[in-house]
């Protein structure tokens, strides 16, 4: 079983984003996946942080420190981007401006909830940033991450045991092994499948029920 | 390419369907899309409610989308400017529903539409008849009412400056309503004095991003207004 | 009896404004008062339409047809003004940044009443515009008006007939024979008197007991 | 003449009471009001509640004064940044109060106490532990809980640019909570780069209007910034 990589994971992703989407990138895996989106397809990059129109990593010695993304690191502007404050930021979202959210998740269960922010109902201080907002405002959420934990438990799940994000928010998930969609009434179903990888080796990684077709 | 500027008035107007909610930016004359109204009544489109400040005047714009019996219901702060002839006319005769609406939370009640806020409270019409039938509450020791979300299908908007991306800037006190509508409709549609190549404008200083536009069109308003 | 006349009524408003107060000037008698306050102390005109520091009236052929204030003249905006749309102006409002506002009105009422949109409850249209959103919104609202109707009728009052704008807003009132103060739990107060006019003048003008100091 | 600008950070921090509510700017180090931070551990208020993005990191700024006792209860959406070491002590320890608030939501929740408008609801958070106690309700077939405005009686911002009426500007994602603060605090204290004069600023570009601003204190952030 081969799979992909986390590059490929990201570029697997970007594949499906079409010209003319507003699209906030969640941290990690999702923020790699504008590396993949050629700039003459025009994906127009949100963060929450009030930007619009976020560009690629500056060369080192071309950061501007007035100017990061989400995640805090250094990023540009694309001509034809602008800035505007948090709460007209996340009118955008809440209001049901963006076109997509791509988040990482700890799980995302059959009934399309997610759980990517507190790993116990008693964690002490969890940090839960726009993940809501994102979750709930979004037109439609997307996740990224790895198929199963580091020792091999389930992230694909019937129900989440973890804390809750958003109910019932997510339509697709890419990982390692291949592409799901989380469809209303049915659950998982397989839309693609990594390099190398079979349905029963994906199923068996997986602690929900995946349909094919 | 994303291009959002179109060529021509029967393509900014495609698609507005019989019965949708047009909102329509501008105070009195300023800031207000003329262009994109007669747009409108040459398109056809009819049941119409508009929201708008007023209720328009002479028999030109708004007033003449009303006299063409294509409205059917008009949420405004304030019906009764001077002029406002065929508004009167009409609702004596009972053919046009009216909803005032204080402008303060007219404004805020298409913000809450266009910021996904279904809705709020506020003091602003607590004690008048404006507040017959509205929920009301206490908070802190002070009742307010209850609003709704204002949501357009349509908006109806005009900028000083656009580009493709749907980017505007205002000019002067010619923004008013036209930010707040432009968040709170499905599709809006501005008439811009100016189109801008992408990347001209300062980013700090872009007044609508462009994720609440999805049409430009470039109009020439004359020598008055340039 | 001579009074104010409706330019000195302005002025005489103009006078207890005090340097850097944002104020809110009504259609009227109220827009004149701005003619009264000398540009050198500062106070700071704020439009419903989205203007802060709105100057004087343009020479006529000065005139920018994009600049109008809530009565649609045109204005001018002095140094350090600013421009911003209408669900911020009417923040600014409703969140009780304004720190005067003044309009006219048909009726002021003992417990601070005001009644200044609709004559009937039955009115076929009434224009309300944004005097509910400044009555309720602004940290004091001032009246200037004449002190009886054209027919001598009252506008002075016990309890307002005519619909009200907002209950219980009003601090102070100014009117052709002088200035009321209203205070809760006694009612209107005479603070001062037009020229040449008496206390009985203006007791019998109101319709509603004056109380003195 | 109207002066808001102030000679030294004593009259900036001048009044600030303990038990206060402190509305801090920022997002990371971008836009944070570094050196007022600083004037609050020197004017020395306590028993604060500090509402920001973010809990502090290191041993400096929020995280300083958090360190020091001053800070009664932090209300942010993510305490846990690298580096948040003075936080996750102190809460641990059960020496500090935490509520943690969605981002947008907090956002809302400050713009809603600049607005005037007491409560709102949003779909942010339905169907999860921090909605937990509070009040729920449907709208058009969603369901939204019900949020209270965030007021606070001091905001530390930071600006780009600032005048002698307090018009404030920002540069590229410096803005982030800054406006929204600006908004909701009875006293607004603001460190600039640069002082402008009186009518130098844009009008249709000011982006915070003086009527949120009562202080401004020019500031050196060193060339890094500039």
């Amino acid at each position: 079983m081969t799979g992909f990589d986390r590059k490929q994971m990201a570029a697997r992703v970007a594949e499906d984003i079409p010209e003319g989407w507003f699209v906030n990138l969640g941290i990690g895996i999702p923020t790699m996946i504008a590396n993949y989106v050629p700039l003459e397809r025009e994906v127009i990059l949100h963060s929450e942080n009030g930007i619009l129109g976020m560009g690629p990593a500056p060369a080192p010695d071309r950061v501007d420190p007035w100017l990061v993304n989400a995640g805090k690191q250094a990023v540009t502007l694309r001509p034809g981007g602008s800035y505007f404050h948090h709460a007209d930021s996340f009118a955008m979202i809440r209001g049901g401006h963006i076109d997509l959210c791509v988040l990482g998740a700890f799980e995302v269960a059959a009934n399309g909830d997610i759980a990517n922010w507190a790993t116990s109902e008693n964690d002490s201080a969890p940090a839960v940033g726009g993940a809501m907002d994102l979750g709930a405002g979004a037109k439609r959420l997307w996740v990224v991450m790895e198929h199963t934990t580091k020792d091999g438990g389930h992230k694909i799940v019937e129900r989440c045991t973890y804390p809750l994000t958003t109910p019932g928010a997510v339509s697709r998930v890419y990982t390692n092994l291949g592409v799901l969609d989380v469809v209303k009434g049915k659950g998982f179903v397989v839309r693609d499948l990594a390099p190398g990888v079979t349905f029963d080796q994906i199923q068996a990684a997986s602690g929900a029920k995946l349909h094919t077709n | 390419m994303i291009n959002k500027i179109v060529q021509s008035m029967a393509d900014a107007m495609a698609g507005i369907k019989d019965g949708s909610t047009v909102l329509i930016g501008g105070f009195g004359a300023v800031g207000q899309p003329d262009h994109l109204i007669e747009g409108l009544i040459e398109q056809g489109a009819t049941g119409l409610t508009c929201v708008a400040n007023n209720a328009g005047t002479g028999r030109v714009g708004l007033a003449r989308l009303m006299e063409l019996g294509r409205v059917r219901k008009i949420i405004c702060s304030f019906p009764r400017s001077a002029g406002s002839v065929v508004f009167e006319e009409l609702y004596r005769q009972g053919k046009i529903e009216l909803e005032i609406v204080p402008q303060g939370t007219m404004a805020e009640r298409m913000r809450a539409a266009g910021a996904g806020v279904p809705a709020f409270f506020t003091a602003t019409s607590v004690g008048t008849i404006l507040a017959n039938g509205k929920e009301q509450r206490d908070f802190n020791g002070r009742t307010y009412v209850m609003e709704h979300a204002l949501k357009g299908d349509v908006a109806l908007v005009e900028a000083w400056e656009g580009d493709r991306w749907g980017n505007l800037t205002y000019r002067s006190s010619g923004r008013n309503f036209n930010p707040v509508m432009a968040m709170a409709a499905d599709l809006t549609i501005a008439q811009v004095m100016h189109i801008r190549e992408l990347g001209e404008l300062v980013p700090e200083n872009v007044h609508t991003p462009g994720i609440f536009v999805q049409r430009v069109l470039r109009i020439d308003r004359g020598p008055a207004w340039a």
